[in-house]
């Protein structure tokens, strides 16, 4: 088990490289998405490995929050005004 | 109040699988907040689906709704087989376009339920839809000339049918 | 084993917030706020504490951004 | 008979691991290849949700019938419907800005 959650996290710091040197805005974007639900699968995981199965609804939640997010920051947030 | 009712059974049975154990607490808090869900916000909850083609004949469509979730998981892994081919190669060689497809759909409901199914199953991406002319604008990876267009619409159909047979 | 899971999460913490500090655009920022709330959720389940972690995913990792976002868009920077 | 079940079931979990493993690497490694933001998008959606629906039903093996799985059912039902929105959101975002233009050629993506 443990070895699939160090295979994801590592997957995930490989992802954060287009977060960190993205040319536009909507690249950080996907990026950000997909190292958001590699995480949600590691809370899943972990809920596995410690059996408390109150971890779940942390996952359930940081779902929703994480889905609200990627709404709110394609509706509001705007292209740098140059000149 | 037949929207209030299925509304109630529904938010009950969500409830109970949160909640996760069976207990005399815990059904009386779920039964006051669940009566308190369904009858305040029951009219927004059910306000874009017809409720009287829904019910008609429901034991059909659950044999195609089951044919749906068959079909778009196992297309799911074949088109992202495709893709993840694409990204081991030493030299990425794909040649993208946009295309657009009409469709001859015409509830809303079907319609938006079929961006799902140009997102994930097939190889495209669903980027913007036209009201007037009912054109979906697609953008396609891996399509080489203009006879495999019109090869790959046909895959579009296959869904299509299955849709047209659950909302309409 | 959990011990290197643990290590590279803290690592990862420390790049996501010199990234967050030290970048020109206030947009990108923005963006890299939620990463810094997941890993700090993700390390409070490994810590054994899931009541700290859901009020974390709440409002660090959801409701913070939200409120910088239209902060933002409010004030023409 | 009775240790023959469970053995069955951890040969289905590390299957549905082994392809978990492998969709999410491609994922990144795609992110970070490829030249254009709609090819990166096609790495954020698919290969993504492939990965998620193995790890999910990789635990759903591992589980049996319970409370638990059908918790498990109801998160994969929210994250298949709600990732779908969120690419087409950011594409949508894109296209009205017009960041890039939108008829490709093949000499663009060899150089």
């Amino acid at each position: 088990m443990l070895y699939v959650i160090l295979a994801i996290i590592l997957s995930a710091i490989l992802a954060f490289y287009r977060v960190f040197k993205g040319p536009s805005l909507p690249d950080r974007l996907v990026a950000m998405n997909s190292i958001g639900v590699m995480f949600l699968l590691v809370l899943v995981l972990l809920s596995y490995y410690f059996e408390r199965k109150i971890f779940l609804d942390v996952a359930l939640v940081y779902g929703i929050s994480l889905f609200i997010n990627v709404l709110i920051m394609a509706k509001y947030l705007k292209i740098p005004w140059k000149g | 109040m037949k929207k209030k009712l299925l509304t109630f059974v529904l938010t009950f049975v969500l409830w109970f699988v949160l909640a996760g154990r069976f207990n005399i607490q815990v059904f009386l808090l779920g039964t006051i907040i669940c009566s308190i869900i369904s009858l305040m916000m029951a009219e927004n909850l059910f306000r874009l689906i017809q409720m009287k083609d829904g019910t008609k004949d429901f034991p059909k469509k659950l044999y195609y709704i089951f044919m749906v979730i068959i079909a778009f998981i196992y297309d799911v892994f074949l088109s992202a087989f495709k893709v993840s081919r694409h990204a081991f190669e030493m030299k990425p060689s794909f040649s993208p376009r946009l295309v657009s497809v009409q469709t001859s759909l015409e509830n809303s409901n079907s319609m938006a339920t079929l961006v799902h199914f140009f997102t994930l199953p097939q190889g495209a991406l669903a980027m913007d839809f036209d009201d007037i002319y009912k054109e979906y604008v697609i953008h396609w990876i891996d399509v080489d000339s203009d006879d495999e267009v019109e090869g790959k619409k046909t895959l579009i159909l296959k869904h299509e049918n299955l849709i047209a047979k659950i909302f309409d | 084993m959990i011990n290197i899971v643990f290590y590279l999460l803290l690592l990862f913490l420390i790049i996501t917030a010199f990234f967050m500090v030290f970048t020109k655009d206030l947009s990108n920022s923005v963006i890299t706020l939620p990463l810094f709330g997941a890993i700090l959720v993700i390390i409070f389940v490994i810590l054994q504490a899931p009541g700290v972690a859901l009020a974390g995913a709440i409002m660090t990792a959801g409701l913070t951004t939200a409120f910088f976002v239209i902060t933002i868009n409010k004030t023409e920077y | 008979m009775i240790d023959f079940l469970p053995s069955i079931r951890q040969l289905f979990a590390f299957v549905f691991f082994i392809t978990g493993i492998y969709f999410l690497l491609s994922t990144a490694v795609g992110l970070i290849r490829f030249p254009n933001l709609y090819t990166r998008l096609h790495a954020g959606s698919k290969c993504l949700m492939a990965g998620g629906i193995s790890v999910f039903m990789g635990c759903i093996a591992l589980e049996g019938i319970s409370f638990v799985s059908l918790k498990l059912i109801i998160i994969l039902a929210f994250l298949l419907i709600t990732n779908p929105i969120a690419i087409h959101v950011i594409a949508k975002f894109d296209n009205n800005y017009n960041l890039i233009p939108k008829v490709y050629t093949k000499e663009d993506f060899e150089k």
